[in-house]
């Protein structure tokens, strides 16, 4: 590769990098993914120029199928509604990772990875990609709910997966091995080629299998260990092109999806593996005992006169019932409200809130809400003691004192959560008594001096509460 | 060998500063975060092309073409979309402190 | 070329994670950063060995035998006086409370 | 290189890394500094077992010299006063460019260096090695005292180093042309080896020239940058032997060096340009207006009472004075007394108070104050609203408000500093009403209601005040 060249990937790594220091800060964020966007074309046009193509027919297909991704990409990127932020990512991360299995399909194809280096890293390449692509096919159509909603289960799941995740070593063995222990088994027809060919098949497979008895909502945790996945393969494929800006973005992706993964994981305080194997577990929603306890039920006149007489510092805590019933708008007319009333009003955010790691700040923003009002756990747990009243919008797991019980241990044992218990007042507003995603009843409902519960649809009750105000 | 040892050394930094940079990033970024990244990724497009512009049969074309398409997708919808929700963090704005009877 | 080329790609990401890891060092520990970053350098020892082992004339003798000596002070020195520096740092102990008339 | 060796090397690599990363909190420091030194070893022991000595001689030489540099280094940094830390710094710094020095120099005796890349990056390492060695080795001597202490200057200086400066780079030219210059210049006798010898030399007198004219309280700036050149030095000369432990650490000492010079320079209000031109105005003492005011003068007995009955949180300035009069153990008896009297205690320490950054975390942790009462500028400004007495022990430019004043333009204007001036009572622990390094006078001393001055030396002052407290 002439130096040229060399030179400008390592630039568009550079601006890869700086693109993501830039994140760190709403401020600069939107900059920084300009600057990565940057970097990538810097790549694309090196990549133009060095390239002299073997057919006349390639430039058009290269061209062609530039013009048609691009396109179906932006409007796709456009229309998606701030809601559909994880199917959005799903998508994109799938094609990623179909990008990156066929590219190393085609290099055993051409016989190009002759070095068992090449060969074992374009293996990983396969197998990672296809696995991510078809394994966030079904993340896609799990949350856009065309299939597959819930928890698809058969018998000897776990066992399938081994047997074809065996399979899948084996064939890479056989490949490694020139086609020799084909041979050695009396399979001649499994030359190296073919056994490729079926190891990307093996691997759509598995990352179907892998997926679909995952819950909706534990999703967000699958396409973040995906896109790790995909970074991974990226990073791979980065070795078998010799190509670093291939390798240095890909190996920053990985560490990205593995980061945040395992964020997640630990604000959901429970270990990636129970979360993979038992996604099941916590979805079918644990132990709802159902004899009728009292609680306190109010109006919107109710939650909306003690708001304005009682009230002076409020926080809102929303959550995934907030995005669901497409309640922003109301939300953020609320605030506005309380603070022409003169009222300090923050946000409250749970790093698992919603279904996506930072999904509600979006949903928030995107509404109109500064984001110097939207508050990190960390940074609103000590103000509860101050607060006069919280307003929980669709939410419940993270706001469970539960969580906290050593006694009985549920779904969301162990997982830190907002101290709403903390403050003068509680007001939920929820459209019925039943738990959240990890389906465990919650002690605050039924504190009756504290809490308020206003059963209604999101989106309405907002509206509905604002009104009274107005009224009062 | 020479070329993978120092492709290892690479991979490797590149590991830590990966780590660095990501952990710096608040929650409140992290969904902009994940679809950068995601877009970032999508720079396996430069292989795809490679595939078509080395290849001469049908197969091989095919195959590469998917893959461009997939890797332009990737490229663009994930750039855009982090743009598109980028461009709705607003800066802290002076506080409305009408008073209404 | 291709030696340089990847050392220059070595060099720019090892800046970048250098410059990450140095910013997150909180100015209490700056003097030990500073001599404990010093040490690291001494790793240059390594040249200083080859030479002598490499050469086989007085001249380059003495001058690799002069670098030896530098480096071995550099290294040894460096983590020396920095340990003791960070032994010195004791965490924080339950707060003494009896008063005295 | 044999592949081992080149894992072992980048295993250092990343020893050096993670130890670095380490250095984050006072709790895992120690440890990071062990891995960084087991690195070290790795890397030597890796060296080792791959060279294959050319004479006999070779193996005593190498041994010898590592058991006498060993031993130098360790005695000289067992007994080093934690005073002397910043002596201790620039001879480590120096030794290790000299090391870098010769190494290149003898590279290029052996002829090694011939590609123009490996002459270049040779070069660079010659120059900036032996640079930061003798401008090391005078930094050192003065502040050990030993000589050239205080800003030695003569006419034309600047012209002078540039004189050099040139001469470097034009031999450097002629050291990359293979002698074509020397020859056009019609001097022969300056063959290219010749050539590095005069860069040498000149570059050790750079060094000196570079540094003599800088005040002794300027020097941990110089220091700090003289190690960011060592590590270049050291990254370059990884780029000439192929060594990536070589090429990594060096950057991230660069890194590190270039980092703290700026926070330094920064944190004292001014470029780096201005410091290193201008040291020598900064240290000529400025505007020492010697008419007689006013001021609160107390005695020891007066501190102690107000301390006692008034005080009830005290936040102790420490400044260069304190590290001069050697009164950190006295200091940590106050606080100790202070504490069991129930008041609250806290130090609040500024980037660049002392002589170093950081130096006075580690005087005061060495007289035995636990980390957690140390705080950095920007943690305890806001708590000097609701502190009763501010006792400022040998400081004064990291307290004068007059840094703040728009008006006259000092050594010190726009330097952020302590706001002591919002405590009730402010109290100077100081042998006269003369100012800092800066010599900028502090308007804090004449406000009669709010300051008291306690005329002494900071050791035996501190010992009285203790003594009062008791008496009281
Ligand atoms: N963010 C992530 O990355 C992530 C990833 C994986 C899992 N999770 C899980 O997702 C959960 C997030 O917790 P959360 O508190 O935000 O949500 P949640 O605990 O799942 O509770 C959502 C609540 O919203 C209410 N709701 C639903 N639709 C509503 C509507 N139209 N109007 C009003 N209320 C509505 C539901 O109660 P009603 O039916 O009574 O209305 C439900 O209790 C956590 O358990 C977390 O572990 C998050
Ligand atoms: N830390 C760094 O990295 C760094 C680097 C370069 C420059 N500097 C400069 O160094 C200065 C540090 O500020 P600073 O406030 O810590 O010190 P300072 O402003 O230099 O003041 C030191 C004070 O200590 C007093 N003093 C000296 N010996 C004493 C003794 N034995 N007993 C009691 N008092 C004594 C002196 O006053 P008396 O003579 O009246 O006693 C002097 O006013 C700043 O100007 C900074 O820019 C620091």
């Amino acid at each position: 590769m002439q130096a040229a060249t060399f030179l400008a990937y390592l630039v568009a790594a550079a601006l890869f990098i700086t693109g993501i220091r830039r994140l760190r800060t709403p401020e600069t964020a939107r900059s920084g993914n300009t600057l990565a966007a940057f970097g990538m074309i810097i790549a694309l046009v090196a990549t133009f120029l060095v390239t002299d193509v073997a057919t006349p027919l390639s430039w058009p297909l290269i061209g062609g199928g530039i013009l048609i991704g691009a396109v179906i990409g932006a409007v796709s990127a456009q229309r998606v509604p701030m809601t559909g932020m994880p199917q959005m990512v799903a998508a994109f991360n799938g094609v990623g990772g179909g990008c990156i299995a066929l590219v190393a399909l085609s290099e055993f194809y051409q016989g190009r990875a002759e070095t068992w280096v090449a060969a074992l890293t374009g293996l990983l390449t396969v197998i990672i990609g296809s696995l991510s692509f078809s394994g966030s096919v079904i993340a896609f159509s799990k949350l856009q709910e065309l299939a597959f909603s819930g928890s698809v289960v058969f018998p000897l799941q776990q066992v399938v997966n081994a047997l074809i995740f065996l399979s899948i070593l084996v064939l890479s063995a056989n490949v490694l091995a020139g086609g020799a222990i084909a041979q050695a088994l009396g399979l001649p027809f499994l030359d190296p080629l073919i056994s490729v060919y079926a190891i990307f098949v093996a691997s759509l497979v598995l990352g179907v299998l892998f997926v679909i008895p995952i819950g909706g909502a534990d999703m967000p945790i699958v396409i973040s260990l995906l896109n790790a996945f995909t970074g991974l393969a990226a990073a791979a494929s980065g070795f078998v092109l010799e190509n670093y800006a291939l390798l240095i973005g890909g190996t920053i992706v990985g560490a990205s999806g593995t980061i945040l993964t395992r964020n997640m994981s630990s604000a959901l305080g429970r270990p990636l593996s129970k979360i993979i194997f038992q996604g099941i577990a916590a979805a079918g929603g644990g132990d709802e005992d159902q004899e009728e306890k009292e609680v306190n039920e109010a109006s919107a006149e109710e939650v909306g006169s003690y708001l304005k007489d009682e009230a002076q510092k409020v926080v809102i805590v929303p959550g995934y019932g907030l995005a669901v019933a497409q309640a922003q708008g109301p939300m953020y007319e609320l605030m506005e409200l309380l603070e022409s009333e003169g009222k300090e009003v923050k946000f409250g955010i749970h790093p698992v809130a919603g279904r996506m790691p930072g999904h509600m700040n979006v949903l928030l923003t995107e509404a109109g809400v500064p984001y110097d009002k939207l508050y990190d756990m960390e940074d609103i747990n000590p103000e509860f003691e101050e607060t006069d009243a919280v307003i929980i919008v669709g939410a419940n797991d993270v706001v469970n004192p539960a969580a906290k019980d050593e006694e009985k241990d549920t779904a969301i044992s162990g997982m830190p959560i907002l101290e709403v218990e903390n403050a003068k007042k509680v007001i939920f507003v929820k459209r019925s008594l039943s738990p959240g995603f990890a389906g465990v009843d919650n002690p605050l409902f039924y504190d009756q001096d504290k809490t308020m519960m206003y059963f209604t649809d999101a989106k309405q009750g907002l509206q509905d509460i604002a009104e009274a105000l107005r009224n009062e | 060998m020479e070329q993978l040892l120092t492709q290892i050394a690479i991979f490797v930094i590149a590991a830590f500063l990966g780590w660095e940079l990501i952990s710096r990033v608040p929650n409140m970024l992290h969904t902009p975060l994940m679809s950068a990244t995601n877009a970032i990724h999508g720079i396996v497009l430069v292989g795809a092309i490679i595939v078509i512009a080395t290849a001469s049969d049908a197969f091989t074309l095919t195959i590469g073409f998917i893959a461009v398409v997939f890797g332009a997708m990737n490229v663009v919808g994930g750039f855009w979309v982090t743009n598109r929700m980028l461009g709705m963090f607003r800066p802290p704005k002076p506080r409305v402190m009408k008073r209404k009877g």
